[in-house]
């Protein structure tokens, strides 16, 4: 073997462009966090308010239930497919759990129903994806649809109150232990449960691998379907749990709860720098991603801009983040080839 | 060769829709030995392979394992009863780092499960190295040349201590050196009792590492039998069905005047003051080891990247950086070295690929004459030799060389005054490379200026009036026909010399 | 045989089944008053529908439609407002919606941004512009003349004016998708877009005018939004994107790029939109025609499949009974 | 230049008059038996329309009538003309619309009049060309003004306060709005100052976090009307659980059934409403008078209206309810929708 007779220099230049690429990698989210930080110092330089114990619970219990189906979302993303359907599974499951709780369930008993409803969905969602080969873009976008349908079918127009609800759901969505409200608790321990195995599990990294190149995954065996559907399940399962929080936070649902938060989770999720096109991502990327839109949505109340202004400059800082994000990406792989070239 | 072989086919036969692509072929492989598999483009190679790796399952016949039928459901199958495969095209993910690839479902792990990536990244380090590769295994697959991925690819393959190793045209990218390795690390293998299955179309890799080789032609099963006391010419007898002429057919031509002028071109990290002509009626090579930086310089003349410095002249007149459009209408035609990503449009018919290169002189009126598109397709698929069920199928189920020759006839229907082809006969088989070459000299008798990637070196020195050597993005020599040698451009391809 | 299985096909089989089993069931549905107005009903979404159909042909989308239509519609009320000719807003707006349009196409061309992103963040700036411009304010009294182009028949016929413009529109754009370069490049750049570079299409330029054929087409559909229902608002349109692109996909569509036919997207339009006039006429109510219009989708998309799926099955038995199948008369002898 | 402007046609166009002005009312005709009567709420799913509605329904039983109620699922214009148009084409006598948007309705209404549909709108008005008659569920200006002075007795007249409104869009809000502001304008109240109008789009859970926001925006902030129901049942929600409760003041237009927690809690102090139940009742027996042709939607005239008594028909059309009715602790108990 010529292994002595290996020159070193390639190896330990390529260690130091990979450090960079390393960096640029983690600076994904670090960015996201800066940009966070600016924010809020801004926000809270102005109105001090912001960061007052009350502001800053009201920041976490609103991205919390965001939060949790950018989770489950980026999961179908990576694997390079998209669940639309994820608001009106919101919808339905907080009416129908509501529906139950109030009419005599126990709180148990009802958190299950909400996340079993989930399941079925995110179920019905994947086998059609994986098995029978139908793009995610049509299957969600029809579930979508149907669940949406039959939650208002269930409804019809009537309205779950609070009163009606257990005391014990109730403070579930505005408690909290040691001063942190659990609702942004147990999407941080769903969040990083997922993460985890995400990066250090070998099926957590055939998520990847699928989203990567299809077809490769299917030749290198991995069980592609399998996988697929366990990622609409799993993302199924999450809004169903959404739906339960969603209920206990606000107690009081009509049938379209979440109404319209397919395209805002998505945004969350592309903001939290996970690849539309699959295969790259971090669900903590998508975490913050939620974070950061919620904050700036609360950011521009506080700032006194004008209602009218604020879609509008919703819109703009997403375009401005998901811009300088690649700007700042592109830099840095034109610097890593003059490096790796001349250093 | 006693025992049940460790893999076997017998009596396979698989059709595709009209197409029969294996009729009753039986094929064994036994342990310690290396096997080669023959046959024109579209002989039924590669879906020989996938059925051995349970891609495709076969119409009828059987697969054997250890001399029992087995039913593969799929790749999963296959790769538990310990056959390893290399697939013609390489399949990585390229969001995932090179070390990822190559243990993508058996990662190393910890106690409780997780993966161990500090000795996953050792492993693959000393994977590279056996195979003498400097790749950086934590480094994304995305940007990695043709030849490294196929580089990966032999690192996937030969790390599963499989006791198959097939390997589908796994050198068809790879330079001299690299295969040198390869054969190396797969004679290593072969006396520790694996057994190989081996298909390239260079002739001169069979003879050199197996022992036995089957020939199929047109799906069926022609010979199995030792390669010694075999010669070349009998192999492509069995391949062809008839006997070849010369292989390298370049008549000498007079040049004339400069149609291709690069001069002090430069893109930063790739490659650096490149300057180099091309005359009309002049074959031109650019030698190079894998990675010296010659598909980049085509890419950078054609308009595909652009690049820092420098300026390309065709035919006297400066061509703008980074347009493809204008290159084409200078005269300029790129057969670029990627087919599946660059040349063709998979999901495309073929005479849909074909005409791509030529909408403007396809038009009557606004629209597209489909009868002009058509017999612009047929004339170049008859002209190349290209074996074909109907036009108006889609180019992705041709086989590789078919395909191959779909790029040449997509780019040759432009009427280029100067044609750059990048590795123009990669994967394709014998008779057809004649063809191609005949085809090139052809084209340069007519005057047109030919710039020829390649690293098929016989090739280059059969073909090349004169050959120019890269070496780490720079042009370090320039030799002419009478004194091109294996030597003298390998070593200037190492950069051994000036 | 496979040309039936075609997607596009089925939904086009599809259409003329509800065509012909509404006129039996329900009176009302087939008089030419009724479908006339279900004709103009669809007259934006169907509009939008050709641009967002050449889009996702070339692999790319364009979510923010409808948020240049509610802007399109609150300029018109604003100029309208303060005192501007008709005749200069409309061309006026018109060039905004190019210019959105325009936006949408650098981010995606210049920077590399995936355009379901892009999209996703104009969505929510156009829309708030639209805020911006008119507020909560609802101008309305445009002149008659204006609004009866918008709602009005073409003499003569049962057809709208707005639906003949269509029409037009849509055999240009059915020759320019299938019988031209351009097209062929669309297919090509949607199918694999490296490829049709390599081959001198110029990828970036042609995104860069579907975007801003895209803003420029949403901004009329605002025009005619706003004259139709003589009411100009900045939440006018909101959420039609997923109609506009419902339609496309149950038209056959592929969303990866390089496959579709504008026939079947004009069959998917008219099927939803006929569908769903049909359901109302016989008083199904709006949660089940939501359910009939999401099972119509995945119905669409499933059955081609699950035929091509139990193809092979089923020929193999017939090769199996006829060997002097055509396969081996078209291969001669084996 | 020589285009088409706003001047040039305003005059052009006068609102034509009520094309039934033409026939004769017979105050004593005999109500219709069987009369097709169509419900088109702002959208279905609105708790506070499904009342309304459903009341309405029971009503047309009353008089040997059959209702329905129908509409899309999201509070768009658009969405309602769809469903303009099929009445119309399945031939009801009258439909009793909820307008989203006062004058896109109004194309498709005017073509169903020339039907001969008789057209009520109720709680948010077409345009006054394009319908018979409007039942104003109360007067607008006393909406707008008795907010004002529900709040203004609440926080002593002096401080901020903010509006919770529905979408921007909407055409009643945005008139109770408009008095308010008039009424802002008195001397009385010139220690109040509104510093915002806020918008949670008829969404509880928009709804919930502008409240929130509002209430870090402006610390100062003593008072809070929402006139929506939706509206001020997420802000009640909101401030019941936050460290605000007590120290800000909530009022506005709610159903009791949604508010009576936070009443009994004292999130909330007093808030109006009308009975909606009744605004359904009048609106349906309005529509069978007019397909009976007991009215014609001409001022002066009078509607029989069952339990509720009678009503005259004032200027432009519109008949109103009454007062908007205000729930307090004492007395809310009373009432159940
Ligand atoms: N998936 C498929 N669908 C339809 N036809 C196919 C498919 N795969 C292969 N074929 C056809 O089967 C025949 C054999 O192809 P195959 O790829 O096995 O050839 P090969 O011997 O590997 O050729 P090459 O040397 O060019 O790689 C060809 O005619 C090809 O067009
Ligand atoms: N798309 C790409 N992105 C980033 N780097 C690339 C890309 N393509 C090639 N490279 C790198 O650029 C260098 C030059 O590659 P190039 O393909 O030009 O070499 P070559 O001489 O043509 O060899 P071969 O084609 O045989 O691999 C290599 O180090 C390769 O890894
Ligand atoms: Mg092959
Ligand atoms: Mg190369």
């Amino acid at each position: 073997m010529t292994t002595a007779a290996a020159p070193p220099e390639p190896a330990v230049r390529a260690r130091s462009a990979r450090n960079l690429v390393d960096l640029v990698f983690r600076a994904r989210e670090l960015s996201l966090v800066i940009a966070l930080a600016a924010l809020v110092a801004i926000t809270a330089g102005v109105n001090g308010n912001f960061l007052s114990g009350q502001g800053i619970e009201d920041i976490l219990l609103n991205t919390a239930i965001l939060a949790l189906l950018a989770v489950g979302q980026s999961l179908v993303v990576i694997t390079r497919n998209l669940d639309l359907s994820v608001g009106s599974v919101v919808g339905l499951v907080a009416f129908v759990t509501g529906d139950m709780l109030a009419s005599g369930w126990g709180m148990v008993p009802g958190i299950v129903l909400g996340v079993a409803i989930g399941a079925v969905c995110g179920l019905l969602n994947g086998l059609l994806v994986s098995f029978c080969r139908v793009p995610a873009l049509v299957v969600t976008l029809g579930t979508l649809y149907v669940i949406q349908g039959v939650g208002h079918f269930i409804a019809h127009g009537r309205q779950i109150n609070a009163v009606d609800l257990p005391p014990g759901l109730l403070s579930l969505g505005n408690g909290s232990v040691l001063g942190i409200p659990y609702l942004p608790l147990i999407t941080l321990v769903v969040m990083l449960a997922i993460g985890y195995y995400l990066r250090s599990y070998p099926s957590g990294r055939e998520f990847y691998a699928i989203g990567s190149s299809p077809e490769a995954a299917g030749l290198a065996g991995v069980p592609v379907r399998r996988r697929i559907l366990v990622a609409y399940l799993v993302s199924g399962c999450l809004a169903g749990l959404a739906g339960v929080l969603w209920l206990a936070r606000f107690g009081t649902v009509i049938a379209d709860s979440a109404n319209g938060w397919e395209l805002l989770v998505i945004s969350a999720v592309v903001v939290g720098g996970v690849a539309i096109t699959g295969g790259v991502g971090s669900v903590y990327g998508a975490a913050l991603g939620a974070l950061l839109l919620t904050t700036i949505g609360s950011a521009l109340v506080v700032l006194r801009v004008n209602p009218f202004w604020q879609q509008a400059i919703t819109g703009a800082l997403l375009l401005l983040a998901i811009s300088v994000d690649r700007v700042l990406a592109l830099r840095v792989a034109r610097l890593l080839r003059r490096r790796s070239r001349h250093g | 060769m006693s025992g049940p072989p460790t893999l076997a086919l017998a009596n396979v036969s698989k059709s595709f829709g009209a197409v029969r692509a294996l009729r009753d072929v039986s094929l064994e492989l036994f342990p310690g030995e290396a096997h080669a598999l023959a046959g024109e483009n579209g002989a039924g190679k590669s879906t020989l392979v996938k059925t051995l790796a349970g891609v495709h399952r076969p119409d009828s016949g059987q697969v054997l394992l250890g001399g029992e039928p087995v039913t593969f459901a799929g790749p999963a199958d296959a790769q538990q009863a310990g056959v390893a495969v290399i697939y013609q095209e390489p399949t990585l993910f390229p969001d995932l780092s090179v070390a990822e690839n190559i243990f993508m479902g058996r990662q190393p792990r910890t106690s409780l499960g997780r993966i161990d990536r500090k000795a996953m990244h050792a492993q693959a380090r000393r994977l590279f190295e056996r195979l003498g590769v400097t790749l950086d295994p934590e480094q994304p697959a995305r940007g990695l040349s043709i030849a490294d991925q196929q580089l990966v690819e032999i690192a996937k393959a030969i790390s599963r201590d499989a006791r198959v190793l097939v390997m589908d045209e796994p050198t068809a990218a790879l330079s001299g050196n690299e295969v040198a390795r390869l054969f190396s690390v797969v004679e290593a293998l072969r006396e520790q009792g694996c057994a190989i299955l081996f298909i390239s179309h260079r002739l001169d890799e069979i003879f050199s590492l197996c022992q036995r080789v089957t020939t199929l032609r047109d799906g069926a099963w022609i010979a199995s039998e030792p390669v010694e006391g075999l010669t070349h010419d009998d192999l492509i007898r069995r391949m062809v069905g008839r006997d070849l002429d010369a292989l390298y057919p370049k008549q000498d031509t007079t040049a004339g005047e400069v149609a291709l002028q690069v001069e002090r071109l430069t893109r930063e990290g790739y490659f650096t003051d490149v300057s180099f002509q091309v005359r009309r009626g002049e074959i031109v090579a650019l030698a190079g080891l894998v990675g010296a930086g010659r598909s980049e310089v085509a890419r950078a003349v054609f308009g595909i990247d652009r690049w820092d410095a420098g300026s390309v002249t065709v035919a006297g007149r400066p061509l703008p950086a980074g347009s493809p459009t204008a290159a084409m209408g200078a005269g300029l035609a790129l057969v670029p070295e990627d087919r599946r990503q660059q040349g063709l449009v998979m999901e495309l018919s073929i005479e849909r690929n074909i005409g791509l290169t030529g909408l403007r002189s396809l038009r009557r009126g606004v629209t597209i004459s489909r009868a002009a598109e058509r017999d612009r397709a047929r004339d170049w698929a008859l002209r190349l030799q290209l074996k074909f069920g109907r036009l108006s199928d889609g180019v992705g189920v041709l086989s590789g060389g078919n395909q191959q020759k779909v790029v040449l006839a997509k780019w040759l229907a432009t009427e280029p005054s100067v044609l750059i082809v990048d590795e123009p006969t990669r994967g394709i088989d014998v008779g057809t490379k004649a063809e191609v070459h005949r085809l090139l000299s052809e084209l340069a008798g007519q005057g047109i200026a030919v710039l020829m990637i390649s690293s098929d070196l016989p090739e280059v020195l059969g073909m090349a009036d004169r050959v120019l050597v890269m070496h780490e993005g720079r042009l370090t020599a320039e030799i002419s026909r009478a004194e091109a040698t294996e030597e003298s451009v390998m070593s200037a391809a190492t950069g051994r010399a000036a | 045989m496979a040309k039936v299985l075609r997607w596009d096909v089925m939904v086009g089989v599809l259409l003329v089944a509800v065509f012909a089993g509404g006129s039996f069931t329900s009176p009302g549905f087939a008089t030419i008053g009724n479908l006339s107005f279900a004709l103009g009903d669809l007259g934006e979404i169907a509009l939008i529908a050709l641009t967002m159909t050449m889009l996702v042909v070339a692999a790319e989308v364009d979510l923010s439609v409808a948020s240049v239509l509610g802007l399109s519609s609150a300029l018109v009320g604003a100029l309208w407002d303060g005192g501007m000719a008709i005749e200069t807003i409309i061309p006026l707006v018109v060039l905004v919606g190019a210019l959105c349009g325009l936006v949408n196409g650098l981010l995606v061309t210049k920077l590399g941004l995936p355009s379901l992103a892009v999209t996703i963040g104009t969505l929510a700036l156009y829309r708030g512009l639209a805020y911006v411009v008119l507020g909560d304010k609802a101008v309305a009294q445009f002149p008659r003349e204006f609004t009866a182009l918008a709602v009005d028949d073409v003499p003569g016929t049962f057809i709208p004016y707005p639906v003949a413009l269509f029409v037009l529109l849509a055999v240009v754009v059915a020759i320019v998708l299938h019988a031209t370069g351009f097209g062929r490049s669309l297919f090509a750049i949607g199918a694999q877009e490296q490829a049709a570079f390599f081959a001198g299409i110029r990828v970036k330029r042609i995104k860069l005018l579907l975007f801003v054929l895209s803003g420029t087409v949403a901004a009329f559909a605002g025009v005619v939004f706003t004259l139709r229902y003589g009411s100009a608002r900045a939440d006018n349109g909101m959420g039609i994107e997923l109609a506009v692109i419902a339609a496309v996909l149950l038209g056959g569509v592929d969303f990866d790029g390089g496959k579709g036919t504008l026939g079947g997207v004009i069959a998917g339009v008219l099927l939803i939109g006929l569908l769903r006039n049909l359901l109302m006429l016989n008083d199904v109510s709006t949660e089940i025609q939501s359910i009939v219009t999401g099972l119509l989708l995945i119905i669409s998309v499933l059955t081609p499949r699950l035929i091509t799926a139990l193809k092979p099955a089923l020929s193999r038995r017939r090769t199996s009974t006829d060997q002097v199948g055509p396969e081996s008369a078209l291969k001669g002898s084996p | 230049g020589g285009g088409t402007t706003k001047d040039t046609v305003s005059s052009a166009s006068p609102a034509a008059p009520a094309s039934s002005a033409a026939a004769k009312a017979d105050p004593n005709a005999p109500i219709k038996e069987g009369l097709k009567l169509a419900f088109l709420p702002k959208q279905i799913n609105n708790p506070y329309e499904t009342i309304v509605d459903k009341a309405g329904i029971e009503a047309a039983a009353e008089f040997k009538g059959e209702a329905k109620e129908v509409g899309p699922s999201d509070a768009s214009a658009s969405s309602q003309i769809s469903y303009i148009n099929t009445l119309t084409q399945q031939g009801h006598d009258a439909i009793l619309i909820a307008a989203n948007d006062a004058n896109a309705v109004c194309g498709p209404l005017q073509e169903a009049r020339a039907k001969g549909i008789k057209i009520v709108s109720y709680d948010s008005d077409a345009a006054p060309e394009c319908r018979d008659i409007f039942i104003n569920q109360a007067s607008s200006e006393e909406v707008g003004r008795s907010q004002v002075k529900l709040l203004a007795d609440m926080i002593g007249s002096k401080g901020e306060i903010a509006i919770l409104s529905a979408t921007a869009n909407a055409t009643n809000q945005n008139t109770w709005i408009e008095f308010m502001k008039d009424e802002l304008g008195k001397p009385e109240y010139k220690d109040m100052k509104l510093v915002k109008v806020a918008y949670g789009d008829d969404d509880d859970q928009k709804s919930f976090t502008e409240t929130q926001g509002l209430l870090q925006a402006y610390p100062d902030l003593k008072g809070i009307i929402s006139p929506t129901t939706v509206g001020i049942s997420a802000a009640a929600r909101y401030i019941s659980g936050s460290k605000y409760k007590g120290k800000v003041v909530l009022t506005g237009l709610g159903t009791p059934n949604q508010m009576r927690q936070f009443v009994k809690d004292k999130t909330v102090e007093k808030f109006a409403l009308w009975n909606p139940k009744d605004l359904g009742y009048l609106a349906s027996f309005a529509a069978a008078a007019l397909a009976s042709g007991q009215i014609t939607g001409a001022e002066g005239e009078t509607l029989k209206a069952g339990k509720l008594g009678e009503r005259t028909i004032g200027a432009k059309g519109e008949i109103i309810l009454g007062p908007p009715f205000t729930f307090e602790a004492s007395n809310i108990d009373e009432f159940d929708f």
